[in-house]
């Protein structure tokens, strides 16, 4: 198969593979370093409240509230592959539903699908996102009639409210193709419904562009969580997130540089592995997509 | 106040004797104006002080320096302080000859110019945002609803003359006059603009300087008006002397007006604005010094003394709501006041330059000629770090902590929703009220939201916050009752309320606002505030001081954590400096640059 | 015109399927938000035709003259414009629902291209078993399925390969496989070897044929390879532009076409003879857009013999240029659309070499302006 | 043409009208604390409150308050044209402030988009054509680097380095072109390569990817049969077809970016529309917030406007369509 | 008398791929005279274009390895640099391909597309150039030559597309024009006009032709000399009378008696069985001999070479000729017309 020959594609699976350890080893390394995620450490930040650099017992270094900066990595994970995987998710779900329906029935319900898709393509989505969440933090019963309350669930909802056009549009172009495929064509004259060609005959040949895609939006995704906690609009304090903590650091950057760095390496790092796992499945699956 | 810093009335680091001339330049990351700059509604303390210090000259004033003295009101525009007659209800001002209005005006300041400036104050447009100090005038409410074309407390016998009739006797009034909505406002000009915020572009001064520019004004009509040109509000403010300004009228106690110019000018880089301060390019900054750049100076035995730090009369504090579960239960109110590692939090904010541990509710210079409350602290801790057996000892007492072993362990005390706001240092915070709560058996669910959102969503009482650290208060003036007003049940509203405790609350209200009134309910402290209203002098002191100390030991709205200090970075090239009590910031008034030393 | 019933087939029995009048225009829209018509694609313009029980009826005509359209039109995958379509003499022109499904196993289509026609991510058994799945037909469905592939000469082994295991050829066997599934009586052959290599075109053909025979199918079969059809068909359709130009026997369409165009397709096509000079009918331009189709007999821009007629290799006879001809028997069983059908003796290769390129691109411009 | 043209503006209209409504119920209808609350002062009376809403506009109900901001939109206001009213903060004009905005943004999307441009096309161009090679490998590599980093991550990483530690650069904050070119430029210098690293990555990605397709096309094949030198069949024939797509890319990069440069503007403090945006709409500016709304959304309809007329002018396959 | 434009001798080209060596063409030789159509036919896959790819050098060399001779005018091209081939390709070797559609650069004019061939070769104005696209636009029959070099390719149809493609590769009057599958692409009626347009200026022009086809007929109509190719190999060569009327190998045969015919009706196809070969895997011995009804013992062993068996008329299997004219006789039997 192409893809195990991809020794790069395969070297980001083996470090997503590290991240998914680390992230539920987590309570492992807060266990070992005796340092809890949200544990402060008075003796880690000095007289004006400024964090200590990396020692022995803090590898790298505390935050501003005196927190083991490491523990606090491998907390973050978490919310890293939770938010890129679940907000993609939830965004292809969307997005393959939509488009799945705008390509096939193309018309009216087409247009309405396509222009939503674009409106919100080209919304602000930061606005939108900082205005979505002050609404939905300012009271007890968060928003939309209570169901949503500020935290992971609606940074996801925000993220994937922001990308499911993405995968509809791509979904819609690939629908609008098969469409014509002849096969799609037998099977309506042998009598299928509109539903069985949908699920049975288009949606199993979208499998490759979905994985494709959704492979590309996650280190995206992740990406937006990090903008959104970097603008202080992301996942509660008490959950650690890579964004938030370099978000943290922006105002002490050069007085503290283990706070932006670690936090923007593990980012980096996973984002790019996520990429390259994109890519090589591209290459895999879409072998027309060669580049 | 503030011993943590530096003397405050000393010269500024270098040994040039201060003199005139130079241009005192301040960095700032934004202006910050909530009411455009315009005196009837502007409500930034640092205005304040620039109207008072520099630009408008109301009938009392300050002597702009730091503590004690900074506090005392004094005649500005009126020849002396009255004694109020009629049982406390007349006060008869007679204004100074000499003053007069900067160019193009050019005109002496007259009664009527005063009394213009109440009637803005009453004028709804105007949106006087602390209007409500002079509601007790007689005549206003009529006034403001339009069934009067004046107001028929205020009378101006003559151009020298100003007479205000109170409804009550109004122990605080001269603090009142020194307010800058109440300097004069030259009606030819101020009377074009009567929307929110305008005149501050349109400003015409009496005191030493003016806006740059503001003689090139045409005001030939209100439609020739073009802004004056010194003032950008997205860039710079910058302003000269004027040449009406006739020193003669003033006394050096209270300005000295020693530099050309000033100039306040944008600079959205925090970071850069101390960069520009060490290096001569500014002399002062608005914004408060970064714990870093504080921690590198204070380390610095050659740069320490341009490092101020100054108390601010200002409290930062957590509020419980005692409308809501589990404050309603005041064990648990004392409970969180044991447990607060006020230490850690003032840490939060950089550390014990940036303010005195706060240990009631109004800061100690509101309490002038008292002794009350020397040395008070109902919660002392060690270290000021929390106490967890004394906690737990009040938690006991509490009917939410069933098992009685000092936890809290009722449904109430899980996921409180406790109000924070977004930016640092509060975010900082968050981890240790966290932290010190989780250890008494209270989760909380912490919203971050920015400032304003914050205090809007904290000021709707059906949001129902049950707790919050998103607040602070400051004085208005140097009396208590500018604090107290957070704890009359009479002001409470259902948006836009700013006791956030709910200290007060009826039934009848809690009715109104769709809430839960609490089975043992509210505590209410509102014939307190209105007997100490009357009083006058060390009596007042005394009767606000003894309704602090209840506060703290009876009522327990609140965890005051810190007396926030007013920190400032001085440059190279200043000669002369002194903090302004009143205004919370520099006292521009008295300081000085030497030009040879800037850059 | 009668349109009440179909008209009997040449043979004179009833016909197993008649279109009379079919038309189908395809809108060309235009717009952001809302879809306005801006025109349409006039792909088969009232086509009346008929095939009896057992008979092959070839269709040919260029690439774009509506080949497709019609079989799926008689498919019942498109909904004509007007038109009725009558099958086993019942009209299924509208037909929807229970109706129409069994109908659906009674006609079924057989595609060009048999990469496109398969979908690849279902095994061969999915695919020939999908018409048995969908209309609930009882008993042992994989042994139904492997008896169709060795009926149509695939290794029934094979059962749970995916298509592109398969070469094309094979994989049109596995396309005539689902369309014998349900035992239908017509199936329309769309092309069905244009896409293979010719030495693979012959096993198809063949097949196709035997099935015929063993099944008595009766096909619509399209395709623009004029000796495939000439193999295959009974009767042979000739279309230009949507519109029948000539329908008649294969041996008198292909020895004695009556319309200037069939003798110039028919001329046209290399021979293979290895005879050198043989003179073919060049004729000039293209086909016309169906998009913009001429006024009047749609073939007059290119037409050699309206050259004869009008003495004139620029000039066409005015009703060549404004009425459109319908068929009409012009012999028994001989349909031809012409205002001037070919004379013995015309002689339209002088015509059409006479004709330059520009009168022809000039006619069109006039016809279609 | 003309009618097309004149149907997308149409639809820019539409565009602009559902936008603002939504930011309307997002910032007007959902949140439960009340905007006006903020100029009341610290103690407001119920009446100073009603006041402030007067003065803002806040007492009228709000679907009144939308139609009353598209008619001043539409009609102007005391500001003149198009009336984008006073912001509830500094109770100043909006207008001349979104001018000045708009010109430290679109500086920084320009010089952004040069550098991009002259970083990503060469790349993708010299990869594509030594595809394989160690160069193609090693800067299709750097590109996925830059596209995998976080911009504010980047963008603290140079001002760390480049300011606090060597010096060179004076940090952060807009110098105006007019008051000193120089200090302008060295201001803009980082975030404008921050913005373009990302950005180049991405071009040299595509430009790479449609140069490949682009080499198997037929006529370049056609290209080599008619015996023109290898440089023309690059410079004339793969680089017009491989480049046309990035031009519309860039049209629609420029547009959404107008809004969409939000965290560049605050690593670099830089006084743009994004920074201006956020700090109105985490204060509830609703004026402020609207008028870049409005700003935004136009810019996006309007580029992608231009984007399809360039793609028609490039490609004649489009124009006579 | 011949006058040899290109003789190819033993051709290879072989490409490394990661499942194996492609022998996309292997030991391929042939002439193309003055004056002649060399009709090369045979099925997809069989190597045709890329022996011609590599007659003009469009081959990459890094991806194949390609041995032999092709001897253009006395000159071997597989020993020219780049820039020698760039100036045979397009001035004395025209080529033009399959699909009009695709061949033409869609954003530039029909005119300039032309003109710029000539501007490669020969140093005269852009205006010049431009006149001379214009009159050979005329030479292949596209009216209003002038207007039409002026448009875009799209603007044409199909059949104008080719015929701009065969005014490019004639504008340089060069010696031998190369035109892979011209016409498949086309309408019928369109394909005839394009045979026509090619034959005609072969005649007028007096130069070499070779037309690859996958379709007999079209080769038989214009051909003199035919070769038919299997697998990357002629399997016959001869003559288009040779080849038609006494087709000697089993696969010519198969094709020939396979494809039903126009000018008459045949009451049974008798189909090739089977189905292509793959390149890589190449059948051992006689590549066509899996397919083959007469294979015997060494078709699938040994290789059988193409040997002429009289007249110039060669072909690479091991019947001997007495059996191939007898399953000639049989097979072309059952195409006789039926009564
Ligand atoms: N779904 C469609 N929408 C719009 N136009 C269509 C559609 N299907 C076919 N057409 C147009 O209708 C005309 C007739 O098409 P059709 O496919 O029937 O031709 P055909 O004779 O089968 O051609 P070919 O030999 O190329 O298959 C063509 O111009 C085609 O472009
Ligand atoms: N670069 C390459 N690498 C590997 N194999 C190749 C390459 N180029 C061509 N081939 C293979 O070489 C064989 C011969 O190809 P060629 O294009 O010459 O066939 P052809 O006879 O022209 O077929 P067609 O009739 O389909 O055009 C094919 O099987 C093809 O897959
Ligand atoms: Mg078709
Ligand atoms: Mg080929």
């Amino acid at each position: 198969m192409r893809f195990r020959r991809d020794r790069w594609a395969m070297a980001s699976l083996v470090f997503i593979g590290l991240l998914v350890i680390l992230a539920f080893a987590a309570p492992l390394i807060a266990t070992i370093s005796g340092h809890g995620p949200n544990e402060l450490f008075r003796d880690m930040t000095d007289d004006f409240g400024l964090p200590k650099g990396p020692n022995g017992s803090f590898w790298f270094g505390a935050d501003g509230s005196g927190r083991d900066v490491l523990v606090r990595i491998a907390y973050g994970a978490r919310v890293s592959l939770i938010v890129g995987v679940v907000a993609t998710g939830v965004a292809v779900l969307i997005g393959v539903t939509l488009g799945l329906i705008a390509g096939y029935r193309g018309g009216v319900i087409d247009t309405l699908i396509s222009r939503t898709a674009d409106i919100v393509l080209s919304l602000p989505l930061l606005l939108f996102a900082i205005g979505i969440v002050t609404a939905c933090g300012s009271s007890r019963e968060g928003c939309f009639g209570g169901t949503v309350q500020p935290g992971l669930t609606l940074v996801i909802i925000v993220i994937a409210l922001f990308s499911w056009p993405y995968v509809a549009k791509i979904v819609r172009g690939a629908v609008l193709s098969l469409r014509e495929r002849e096969f799609v064509e037998a099977s309506r004259s042998v009598g299928a419904g509109d539903l069985t060609i949908m699920f049975r005959e288009i949606l199993p040949n979208l499998v490759s562009v979905i994985i494709v895609y959704a492979s590309l939006l996650v280190p995206q995704n992740i990406l937006f969580e990090a903008y959104l906690s970097f603008l202080g609009l992301g996942v509660p304090d008490s959950t650690p997130s890579w964004g938030r903590m370099i978000s943290d650091a922006s105002d002490i950057f050069d007085v503290a540089w283990w706070l932006m760095l670690f936090p923007g390496i593990f980012l980096l790092l996973t984002v790019l592995a996520f990429n390259l796992l994109g890519d090589g499945l591209r290459d895999a699956l879409d072998p027309k997509a060669d580049r | 106040g503030g011993d943590d810093s530096g003397d405050s009335d000393t010269d500024g680091g270098g040994d040039t004797a201060a003199a005139k001339g130079g241009i005192y330049r301040v960095g700032t990351t934004d202006f910050g104006f909530n009411g455009g700059f315009d005196p009837s509604g502007e409500y930034l303390g640092w205005a304040w002080g620039l109207y008072s210090n520099l630009l408008t000259r109301q009938l009392t004033g300050y002597r702009h320096t730091e503590g004690a003295a900074g506090s005392e009101v004094l005649p500005d525009l009126a020849e002396a302080i009255p004694e109020a007659t009629d049982g406390g209800t007349t006060w008869t001002f007679k204004i100074k000859k000499g003053v007069k209005f900067a160019p193009p005006v050019n005109r002496e300041v007259t009664s009527k110019d005063i009394a213009y400036a109440f009637e803005r104050i009453g004028t709804g447009s105007v949106v006087a945002q602390y209007g409500f100090y002079y509601n007790d005038i007689v005549g206003m409410a009529e006034f403001k609803d339009g069934k009067a074309k004046t107001i028929a407390g205020i009378t101006t016998p003559d151009d020298s003359t100003i007479v205000f009739k109170t409804t009550k006797p109004v122990g605080d009034f001269p603090f009142r006059l020194a307010m800058p909505a109440t300097g004069p406002f030259p009606k030819e000009v101020a009377g074009c603009f009567t929307k929110a915020g305008e005149y501050g572009r349109y400003l015409i001064a009496s005191g030493p300087y003016m806006i740059k520019g503001s003689d090139a004004l045409d005001i030939t009509s209100c439609k020739t008006m073009k802004p004056i040109s010194g003032f950008n509000p997205t860039k710079q403010l910058s302003l000269v002397r004027n040449p009406n300004y006739d020193a003669a009228t003033d006394s050096t106690e209270r300005r000295e007006a020693l530099p050309d110019g000033f100039e306040f000018i944008i600079n959205t880089n925090d970071k850069d604005i101390f960069d520009k301060i060490e290096a001569g390019e500014y002399e002062d900054s608005v914004d408060a010094v970064p714990p870093d750049v504080a921690r590198r100076y204070s380390g610095d035995d050659a740069l320490k003394d341009r490092l101020k730090g100054n108390q601010d009369d200002r409290t930062n504090y957590i509020y419980m709501n005692l409308a809501e579960a589990p404050f309603d239960d005041v064990n648990v109110r004392k409970a969180v006041n044991w447990i607060m590692d006020k230490d850690a939090l003032r840490k939060a904010w950089g550390g014990p330059f940036y303010g005195e541990i706060a240990t009631h509710i109004a800061p100690a210079t509101l309490y002038p000629g008292s002794t009350a409350l020397d040395g008070y602290d109902p919660y002392a801790t060690e270290n000021s770090a929390g106490d967890l057996a004394k906690a737990q000892e009040a938690m006991k007492a509490s009917a939410y902590d069933t098992d009685k072993d000092g936890v809290c362990d009722a449904d109430a005390c899980k996921d409180v929703l406790f109000m924070n706001r977004s930016i640092d240092p509060y975010v900082k915070m968050t981890p240790i009220i966290r932290d010190a709560l989780g250890k008494i058996g209270i989760t909380v669910k912490v919203r971050e939201l920015p400032t304003g959102p914050a205090y809007e969503s904290s000021g709707v009482i059906a949001n129902r916050i049950q707790a919050g650290s998103n607040a602070g208060w400051g004085k208005d003036y140097p009396d208590a009752s500018t604090f107290m007003v957070l704890f009359d049940g009479r002001n409470i509203l259902p948006t836009g309320n700013s006791g956030y405790a709910l200290v007060g609350l009826t039934a009848a209200q809690a009715k109104e606002f769709k809430i839960d009134y609490p089975k043992g309910g509210v505590p209410s402290v509102d014939a307190d505030i209105d007997k100490c209203s009357e009083e006058v002098g060390n009596a007042r002191s005394d009767c606000w001081a003894a309704l602090d100390k209840k506060l703290m030991e009876e009522v327990v709205p609140w965890v005051p954590y810190l007396h926030v200090n007013n920190t400032t970075l001085l440059g190279p090239a200043v000669t002369k400096w002194d903090y302004d009590q009143f205004s919370g910031e520099a006292a521009y008034a008295h300081v000085a640059v030497d030009p040879s030393k800037q850059k | 015109m009668s349109t009440e019933s179909p008209a009997p087939a040449a043979n004179g029995v009833e016909p197993l399927v008649a279109v009379r009048n079919l038309v189908k225009r395809f809108p060309i829209t235009r717009g952001i938000l809302f879809q306005r018509q801006i025109g349409a694609v006039h792909a088969v313009e009232d086509l009346s035709l008929s095939i009896a029980p057992g008979e092959t009826l070839g269709l040919v005509g260029e690439s774009g003259c509506g080949k497709s359209t019609t079989a799926r039109l008689m498919a019942r995958l498109l909904e004509p414009t007007s038109g009725s379509i009558h099958f086993e003499g019942e009209d299924i022109t509208h037909l929807a629902g229970r109706a129409m499904q069994h109908v659906r196993r009674r006609v079924q289509i057989v595609f060009q291209d048999p990469y496109a026609s398969l979908n690849p991510r279902q095994s061969v058994g999915q695919i020939i078993g999908a018409p048995l799945r969908i209309h609930h037909v009882e008993g042992d469905r994989r042994k139904r399925v492997q008896e169709l592939m060795e009926q149509t000469g695939l290794n029934p082994e094979h059962y749970n390969r995916y298509p592109h295991e398969f070469s094309g050829g094979q994989r049109q066997r596995i396309g005539i496989a689902r369309a014998l599934a349900l035992n239908p009586s017509l199936i329309v052959c769309d092309e069905p070897v244009s896409a293979l290599d010719v030495s693979i075109q012959a096993q198809i053909v063949s097949l196709l044929t035997d099935l015929q025979r063993e099944h008595s199918l009766t096909y619509l079969f399209i395709s623009h390879d004029l000796g495939v059809v000439r193999h295959v068909s009974d009767r042979v359709a000739v279309m230009y532009l949507g519109r029948l130009v000539e329908l008649t026997d294969r041996d008198t369409l292909y020895e004695n076409p009556r319309h200037p165009y069939t003798a110039a397709l028919i001329s046209a096509v290399p021979h293979g003879t290895g005879s050198s000079g043989r003179r073919r009918i060049v004729l000039q331009g293209d086909v016309p857009s169906p998009a913009n189709p001429p006024a009047g007999c749609p073939f007059h821009p290119r037409c050699p013999k309206a050259r004869i007629i009008s003495g004139d290799p620029a000039v066409v006879p005015e009703r060549c240029a404004t009425e459109v001809p319908q068929a009409a028997e012009i012999t028994p069983g001989h349909q031809v659309a012409c205002w001037y059908p070919l004379e013995p003796g015309d002689d339209l290769i002088a015509a059409a070499e006479a004709m330059a390129p520009e009168t022809v691109e000039q006619a069109e411009e006039a016809a279609t302006a | 043409m003309g009618r097309y043209i004149i149907r997308r503006l149409l639809w820019t209209v539409l565009v602009v009208v559902l936008v603002t409504l939504l930011t309307f119920v997002i910032f007007f209808v959902m949140p439960k604390g009340d905007p006006a609350l903020r100029f009341a002062g610290k103690s407001p009376t119920p009446e100073l409150i009603q006041e402030v809403k007067e003065s803002l506009g806040l007492d009228k109900s709000v679907p009144e308050q939308y139609g009353l901001f598209l008619e001043r939109l539409v009609t102007g206001d005391e500001y003149g044209w198009p009336g984008l009213g006073k912001s509830f903060q500094t109770k100043q004009a909006v207008k001349p402030e979104l001018v000045q905005r708009a010109q430290v943004t679109i500086t920084l999307i320009i010089g952004g988009a040069l550098l991009w441009l002259a970083i990503g096309i060469p790349v993708g161009v010299i990869s594509a054509l030594r595809r394989g090679s160690a160069l193609d490998r090693i800067s299709m590599g750097t590109a996925l680097f830059f596209v995998s980093a976080p911009v504010f991550w980047l963008g603290l990483l140079s001002l760390y380095v480049f300011w606090k530690k060597l010096g060179w650069l004076p940090g952060t904050g807009y110098v105006s072109f007019g008051s000193d070119p120089g200090a302008w430029f060295s201001h803009m210098i980082l975030p404008w390569m921050v913005l373009a690293l990302l950005f180049a990555a991405i071009y040299a990605r595509v430009v790479r990817g449609n140069m490949i397709d682009v080499m198997t096309e037929d006529y370049i094949r056609t290209a080599r049969a008619k015996g023109l030198s290898e440089r023309r069949i690059v410079l004339k024939h793969e680089l017009r077809t491989g480049i046309t797509p990035v031009i519309t890319l860039l049209a629609i990069d420029l547009g959404v970016l107008v809004g969409g440069t939000i965290v560049t503007e605050t690593v670099f403090n830089l006084q743009g529309l994004g920074n201006w945006l956020l700090v109105a709409a985490q204060n509830n500016d609703l004026p402020v917030t609207l008028a870049v709304t409005v700003l935004v959304a136009i810019a996006v309809s309007l580029f992608s406007l231009i984007a399809d007329i360039l793609y028609a002018i490039l490609d004649p396959r489009v124009r006579y369509q | 008398m011949s006058d040899v434009l290109l003789e190819v001798r033993d051709l290879r080209v072989h490409f490394p791929t990661a499942d194996g060596v492609v022998k996309a063409v292997d030991g391929v030789s042939f002439t193309v005279e003055r004056g002649h159509t060399l009709g090369v036919v045979g099925e997809s896959g069989s190597g045709k274009s890329i022996t011609f790819l590599t007659v003009m050098g469009l081959i990459n060399r890094k991806s194949a390895i390609v041995s032999g001779e092709v001897l253009f005018e006395g000159r071997n091209l597989l020993e020219a640099t780049n820039d020698e081939l760039r100036h045979i390709r397009g001035d004395r070797i025209g080529m033009i391909f399959q699909d009009p559609m695709t061949s033409m650069h869609p954003m530039y004019r029909v005119g300039d597309q032309i003109a710029e061939a000539i501007l490669a070769h020969r140093s005269v104005s852009k205006g010049d150039a431009r006149a001379r696209a214009v009159e050979a636009l005329r030479l292949v029959g596209i009216p209003a030559p002038e207007q039409r070099a002026r448009q875009y390719p799209h603007e044409f149809s199909g059949g104008m597309r080719q015929r701009a493609m065969i005014a490019m590769a004639l504008v340089l009057d060069p010696d031998l024009l190369i035109a892979d599958e011209p016409t498949t692409a086309l309408d019928v009626t369109v394909q005839a006009q394009i045979l026509e347009v090619i034959d005609e200026l072969k005649q007028r022009l007096n130069i070499g032709v070779a037309l690859i086809s996958h379709s007999l007929a079209t080769v038989a109509d214009v051909s003199q000399d035919v070769m038919v190719m299997y697998a990357g190999r002629p399997i016959e060569q001869g003559t288009r009378d040779q080849v038609f009327t006494a087709p000697l190998h089993p696969y010519a045969l198969g094709l020939l008696s396979s494809v039903p015919r126009v000018d008459r009706r045949v009451e049974r196809l008798v189909p090739i069985e089977g189905s292509p070969p793959s390149l890589i895997h190449v059948p051992s011995g006689c590549a066509f001999h899996p397919r083959c009804p007469y294979r015997f013992a060494p078709c699938d062993t040994e290789r059988p070479d193409l040997r002429d068996r009289g007249g110039g008329h060669a072909d690479a299997c091991h019947l001997s000729v007495d059996q191939k004219a007898a399953n000639r006789r049989e097979r072309l039997d059952m195409q006789e017309p039926v009564a």
